[in-house]
């Protein structure tokens, strides 16, 4: 049974019938990275916060189901529900300069899940944010812990934030395109900083990103999306070699290579995004 | 150094803006029909007798010799004389100024709890009928002046539901230790909550016909920027922390919220004080703006002109503590 | 997400067309109040004073709303006294609106040695406790409707300046203006058109809540007795009027207290509604 | 039992925390509070504008006596002075002083203290605003228990004077002792209350004078809130806050009658219209026109409830120069008449403005405009003003009064010489008519010895003033007072308020 298990999912805007996700299914078994990939506006950070039960209030999921570590999440209680997101799971948000309350000081932002949620002791949370931060190899955490946001840079912002996540030992993470905001330099180690914490730490994670490359470095198993529909669900490996659907093959031409950059791109030709576009009308069609 | 020069900068300011405050205050007051000396006329006064009066209260030099015979006289902590009373103006104005601060503290602080309370549950409950409830009502309270909601509460708490005092400040025939004319400070100060009680029950009418088209700003302002802060990254990442939604409004959003309400409601606080002027009238409570309308019906000049001064000398004290806690409350600027 | 903003403008569309309504209602009163109104205003009959509405007993018929202490129509004085409304709304609402913008755009574009002289002046003038000053103010110009006018202008110029001044600070820091400056714009130039349309809307805004204090201050400045001076009725007049009375006619105080309710209620939703939909912010 | 609702609803309120001390509830009230509507600017009696403000002599006249008593219908009676009087040829005067009386810090009152009183009235240096009146008399000395001075300038109303704005005897030694601030700070007078506590623009505590001249006030202790506006003064006795309160409207005082006690009785206070002998108002006919076309009795029931007293020139029944045979009458039609004889009518109307306090007196604003509405109808268009009462004065002072202007005049003395003769004489700053021949009528009465033929002379005048409508008297103000079931107020012709004329029900 894996650890997060998402059937059926689907997904619309408020009194309209505007569909956003349409009957997604994916699996995370524990320990294993899956990469969420697809264009902007494919729907794939949706499933995230689906999952986090964090939805903007204009959007209803309309069916399908969320079961986490064999618990369904749809049914529970939302109070239920937030405490059981709060212990076993954790975000990674995508744009460190806001996702860090500017008038609160960083320690509290890494312990008041570990106090408040998980009644933890004070002194446990502290020692436990002081090693976290070291393994962000932030140096000299003590000045960090009482620092404001503002004092400090994009990258740093963005390791106290994956420490933050980890803090909990969290069963699942998703990292939602975590180094989008960063410029190209800082995105490597972080990258390189996810990967190495999540191997340590054995936790569950979905990687949602438009990144071709970063998907290859770090996922086990990848899900495809367009439309809010999952075109393809396939290991990292048979992806990069060949991939099935038409659409993930243009996806990957579309990707510059690390190997190659002088490598002209190839924009996605209109028949693929015909025939894919064909595929989510066919789905709507069978789907009331 | 930098803080030092803003301070020196500050305080020229003010400077200017009080002097600029006694000028016009000084030119218009002298300029209004209606001269304190016709006022004394008794029924059978002779033109020598204007004269000599008028020359008495010194108002035969022209208006700028008078200015610098006052201004002279303000540089020594003498504001000159009020006519009616007879008493130096500085005592007069400085013995009623504890009773307006007191009465717009007390307003503040409930306007401030009022509209606290309106913004977080309009907050809480966006985008149902409640928000739309909250919405008139702050709309109702910004309609109606502040002095018809002292009109309605007259009516409504002292006659027809007599649970409050409507006139005064306190209960005259009580005894009252006290040394400054602090009241309601001291009266907790001494510990002696039986008197506390009175002199609240004697200002909360007023203070509330004060609070409330502030608290209706406050609603409308702290719920805006509450919304507004709902929306932000570290909001949603607190809810994935599994806390609720109780706890993100309190803990999360409204630190960052109360921000830019701060300054907005600086300056209307300072409305709300002067408003006291027509408040403190209706309700006889014995305030600077009680003393106001009486000094202007009488056109007793230092006595108006002493007033809008210390108005002026509260007004920008006011807009210097809203600063100061803005650069305090601000993290960013806090080490700046 | 577009749909969520949707449901805001509806809901804003609402609160828009209600206030909207009201106003041109009263407007409508104003215009055509000599022809609508079913007595004259003014005239009087001392034996016909105190007449209830006309759903109670002991009325007159044609005297709607009831009668005041002199006799005089309710009715006909409310429709006469919108007119009076509308013009001190109006015009102070645009005078001051005028000023406070021009000196809150000059100031906060200009900046230098403008901002200083104009920024000191805002100082000032909100250093006067605007209700004192409002009654000297009164007290120099004598009652009448000019001198509310400019009461109210030289009163709450400042909010006007104040924010323009700030909003076109911000919008003199955006690039947009730099590249227009290097277009060889000149400096007024640049104000008037780059500045100005994107202050506009917050000056619309800030315009009809104007709007709305104007006529709340007539009512306050009615209430100490210095409002318009001859016999034409205004809603502050009549409520200073009636509260003397107000056991035993409550309808002389009530009905212009419900209509001053509700006109400053609808200019401050219109406001509130303008805003939704044209601030830059929400869009 | 007195279980006023106040104590009821304290009980049940549900806010405890709030609930309220207030009033004991208990039947007899030792401690009197009266709602008053001014506030007080000063204690000194004899200086600065608020000696000359009618409404407060209340308050003085409870703390301080004056030379001569004034008894509550107007008439003067014994006080501090006994005996009072002329000598033969009117060149000097002699009073005689009460003896037994001491002041509220227990020194005894002397004749010496009525001396420094008249002479420091007399001192144009001390700001008497009646200097004009003290300074006909001189050389003031006290042997005894007589007081004697010469006369420099007749003046027949000295001794009203004596009753009247500034006549109050103040302390020698006390004043001397502690100067004017001290005596601001803490004022003692020989009168039937001494000031306990007071609070600048919110009340003032008196306690009753034990051994006070006129024997104790009923009332030990009295509390004084000034309550400025007439809507809470009303809700304060309705909710029991205060007992006793004046001046509020009519229809609230008839509303409240039923319930607590209340007396309404005609006190030395008149409405009138001054004349300005400019423009328009120099044509006899404009004026009778304008006169006539007043229907005064019906502005009283209408407007004021019926709480007035008509009258047709500026005396009322109470001043001793009352002429009931001049009467003025109402008559629409001898109105238009006398217009159309001067060539105006409704469609030719006569313009000028007519100015008013508003808020000033009970319904002033409100009369001028019924009055306004009257005289619309005959032809007569006037345009009304508001002023504020400070304009009102600097312009009479400067004779620049518009054509008509509505104003109250005060006369406690019930003397002509301060109602028609202030009121009408030219030269006085007071006057707006400045007709010559009005002048040399009214000229030989200010020094005129003998009184029958004085008080002839000036009933002449009011003839005069009548037929030529040279001013419009309106109504004598009747001055409401409610108050608590447990207490019986007599009410003072003056108008004034006085707490030791209050008894226990």
């Amino acid at each position: 049974m894996s650890f997060l298990q998402v059937t059926n999912l689907s997904a619309r805007i408020k009194g309209s019938d505007h569909r956003l996700l349409r009957g997604v299914s994916l699996t995370v078994e524990a320990g294993e990275v899956r990469g969420l990939v697809g264009e902007s506006g494919a729907g794939k950070s949706m499933i995230g916060k689906a999952i986090l039960g964090i939805l903007p209030r204009a959007i209803e999921i309309t069916g399908g189901s969320i079961l986490l570590n064999g618990t369904e999440l749809l049914t529970l209680s939302p109070a239920e529900r937030r405490r059981l997101i709060g212990a076993s799971t954790a975000l990674i948000p995508q744009d460190p300069l806001t996702a860090l309350n500017p008038s609160r000081r960083i320690g509290p932002q890494i312990t008041d899940r570990l106090v408040d949620i998980l009644g933890w002791s004070r002194s446990a949370a502290d020692a436990r944010a002081t090693e976290l931060l070291d393994e962000v190899q932030i140096t000299d955490p003590t000045r960090v812990l009482r620092a404001y946001p503002h004092e400090l840079s994009g990258g740093m912002r963005q390791r106290i934030l994956i420490a933050s996540a980890f803090a909990a030992e969290p069963k699942l993470i998703i990292a939602d395109e975590p180094t989008t905001a960063l410029d190209v330099t800082v995105q490597k180690q972080i990258l390189k900083l996810i990967a190495t914490m999540q191997a340590r730490h054995g936790t569950a994670l979905l990687f949602v990103t438009h990144d071709l490359g970063v998907v290859a470095k770090v996922c086990q198993k990848i899900s495809v999306l367009y439309g809010g529909l999952v075109v393809e669900d396939t290991t990292a490996e048979a992806y990069f070699t060949g991939p099935a659907h038409a659409y993930s093959r243009a996806l990957l031409a579309a990707t510059p290579k690390y190997t190659n950059p002088e490598a002209s791109l190839l924009p996605i030709p209109d028949a693929v995004i015909a025939a894919v576009q064909a595929d989510v009308d066919a789905y709507d069609r069978r789907v009331p | 150094m930098q803080l030092l020069r803003a301070i020196l900068q500050r305080l020229l300011t003010t400077a200017i803006t009080l002097i600029g405050v006694a000028v016009i205050v000084f030119v218009v007051v002298r300029v209004v029909p209606g001269n304190p000396i016709a006022m004394m006329l008794p029924p059978g006064a002779t033109d020598e007798d204007i004269a000599r009066l008028t020359a008495q209260y010194g108002l035969d030099k022209t208006i700028p010799e008078q200015f610098l015979i006052w201004a002279r006289g303000v540089l020594h902590g003498d504001f000159g004389t009020s006519i009616t009373a007879r008493q130096p103006v500085l005592d007069l104005v400085l013995g009623r100024l504890p009773a307006t601060l007191e009465l717009s503290l007390m307003a503040l602080v409930i306007a401030v709890i009022l509209g606290g309370i309106a913004a977080l549950t309009g907050t809480r409950k966006r985008d149902t009928l409640t928000e739309a409830g909250i919405d008139i009502t702050n709309g109702m309270a910004l309609s109606i002046p502040d002095f018809l909601w002292g009109l309605l509460l007259i009516l409504a708490f002292g006659v027809l539901v007599p649970i409050f005092h409507i006139s005064g400040r306190v209960t005259p025939s009580l005894e009252l230790p006290f040394t400054t004319d602090f009241y309601l400070v001291e009266s907790l100060v001494r510990l002696r909550f039986d008197l506390w009680l009175d002199i609240v029950s004697h200002m909360f009418l007023p203070a509330l016909a004060l609070a409330i088209p502030l608290a209706a700003i406050i609603g409308q302002l702290l719920k805006q920027s509450l919304k507004e802060t709902m929306h932000l990254d570290y909001v949603t990442l607190a809810r994935t922390k599994g806390y609720g939604e109780n706890h993100v409004i309190l803990r999360e959003a409204l630190p960052n919220a109360i921000l830019p309400t701060l300054t907005l409601v600086g300056v209307q606080f300072t409305f709300l004080i002067g408003g006291t002027v027509i408040i403190e009238r209706l309700f006889s409570y014995e305030g600077l703006g009680n003393m106001a309308i009486d000094a202007v019906i009488n056109r007793d000049l230092p006595l108006i002109q002493g007033i809008v001064i210390l108005f002026a000398v509260i007004f920008t004290a006011v807009n210097l503590v809203v600063d100061l806690l803005y650069a305090v409350l601000n993290p960013r600027l806090r080490h700046g | 997400m577009a749909d969520a903003r949707a449901l805001v403008h509806r809901r804003a569309g609402l609160r828009l067309w209600l206030s909207a309504g009201w106003i041109a209602l009263v407007a409508a009163a104003a215009l055509l109040a000599p022809w609508i109104a079913p007595h004259d205003p003014l005239a009087q009959d001392l034996f016909l004073g105190r007449l209830p509405p006309f759903w109670m007993e002991g009325t007159e018929p044609g005297y709607w709303l009831g009668t005041d202490s002199l006799g005089r129509d309710v009715l006909s004085r409310i429709l006469h006294g919108a007119r009076i409304a509308l013009i001190v709304a109006v015009i102070a609402g645009t005078l001051t609106c005028l000023i406070g913008a021009t000196l809150g755009l000059l100031a906060g574009f200009l900046r230098g040695w403008v901002d200083l002289v104009i920024s000191r002046l805002i100082d000032i003038w909100m250093a006067f406790p605007p209700v004192l000053f409002s009654i000297l103010l009164i007290a120099v110009l004598g009652p009448g409707l000019t001198s509310i006018i400019i009461a109210i202008v030289v009163i709450d110029w400042t909010r006007f300046a104040r924010v323009v001044r700030a909003e076109a600070m911000a919008q003199g820091a955006m690039d947009y203006v730099a590249s227009a400056r290097v277009a060889g714009r000149t400096r007024i130039g640049t104000m008037l058109r780059e500045i100005l349309p994107n202050v506009l809307p917050t000056i619309v805004v800030l315009l009809t809540l104007e709007m709305g204090i104007a006529v709340i201050v007539e009512a306050i400045l009615s209430f100490v007795n210095l409002s318009i001076s001859t016999d034409d009725p205004t809603w502050g007049g009549m409520i200073a009027e009636g509260r003397t009375s107000v056991h035993q006619a409550w309808w002389v105080l009530v009905f212009p207290l419900v209509t001053l309710f509700l006109t400053v209620l609808a200019f401050s939703q219109l406001g509130e509604g303008l805003k939704d939909r044209y601030d830059p912010v929400l869009q | 039992m007195n279980l006023n609702r106040r104590s009821l609803l304290q009980s049940s309120a549900a806010l405890a925390a709030l609930s309220v001390t207030g009033l004991p509830a208990h039947a007899a009230i030792d401690e009197l509070v009266i709602a008053y509507n001014v506030n007080l600017p000063s204690w000194d009696p004899t200086v600065g504008p608020s000696a000359v403000n009618p409404t407060i002599q209340g308050l003085y006249l409870s703390v301080f006596d004056q030379f001569i008593l004034q008894q509550p219908d107007l008439k003067p009676a014994p006080g501090l002075l006994t005996e009072w009087g002329w000598n033969e040829d009117r060149t000097k005067v002699t009073m005689t002083v009460r003896d037994g009386v001491t002041w509220h810090d227990g020194s005894p009152f002397t004749a010496e203290d009525v001396a420094w009183s008249l002479t420091r009235a007399a001192d144009p240096a001390t700001g008497n605003p009646i200097n004009f009146v003290w300074s006909t008399l001189a050389n003031i000395k006290a042997e005894g228990n007589t007081v004697t001075a010469d006369v420099k300038q007749f003046d027949p109303t000295i001794f009203k004077w004596m009753y009247f704005l500034t006549g109050y005897v103040l302390p020698k030694a006390y004043f001397e002792k502690v100067g004017p601030e001290g005596f601001e700070a803490a004022p003692i007078g020989t009168g039937p209350y001494m000031v306990e506590k007071y609070e600048r623009n919110a009340f003032v505590r008196l306690k009753a004078n034990a051994n006070y001249w006129g024997g104790k006030p009923d009332f030990d202790t009295v509390t004084i809130k000034f309550v400025t506006d007439a809507a809470a003064r009303v809700a304060e006795v309705e909710s029991g806050n205060s007992h006793v309160t004046l001046e509020m409207p009519y229809e609230e005082y008839d509303r409240l009658k039923g319930t607590l006690n209340g007396i309404a009785a005609p006190i030395s206070d008149i409405g009138m219209i001054f004349l300005n002998d400019i423009e328009v108002m120099t044509d006899p006919n404009v004026r009778k026109a304008a006169v006539w076309a007043i229907d005064k009795q019906t502005i009283i029931d209408r407007l004021l409830s019926g709480y007035g007293v008509r009258i047709d020139t500026l005396q009322t029944p109470e001043y001793e120069a009352y002429d009931p045979s001049i009467t003025v009458p109402y008559d629409e039609a001898a109105a238009i008449a006398a217009l159309a004889a001067s060539g105006y009518g409704p469609d030719n109307p006569v313009k000028f403005k007519i100015q008013t306090t508003k808020g000033f007196k009970p319904k002033d604003y409100e009369m001028v405009q019924a009055i306004v509405g009257l005289w619309r109808k005959i032809g007569i268009e006037a345009e009304i003003e508001v002023y504020e009462i400070a304009k009102h004065y600097e312009l009479r002072a400067a004779d620049q009064l518009a054509p008509a202007a509505f104003y109250n005049w005060g006369n406690s003395v019930a003397d002509p010489t301060t109602s028609t003769g202030f009121a009408m004489f030219g030269p006085s700053p007071h006057s707006v008519w400045d007709g010559e021949d009005l002048i040399n009528m009214i000229g030989p009465l200010w020094g005129e010895a003998d009184e029958a033929k004085r008080i002839e002379g000036w009933k002449a005048v009011d003839r005069y003033i009548a037929e030529n409508a040279l001013v419009i008297p309106l109504l004598q103000y009747v001055q409401p007072i409610l108050s608590a079931t447990g207490v019986t107020v007599t009410p003072h012709a003056s108008g004034a308020l006085l707490p030791h004329l209050m008894k226990r029900a």
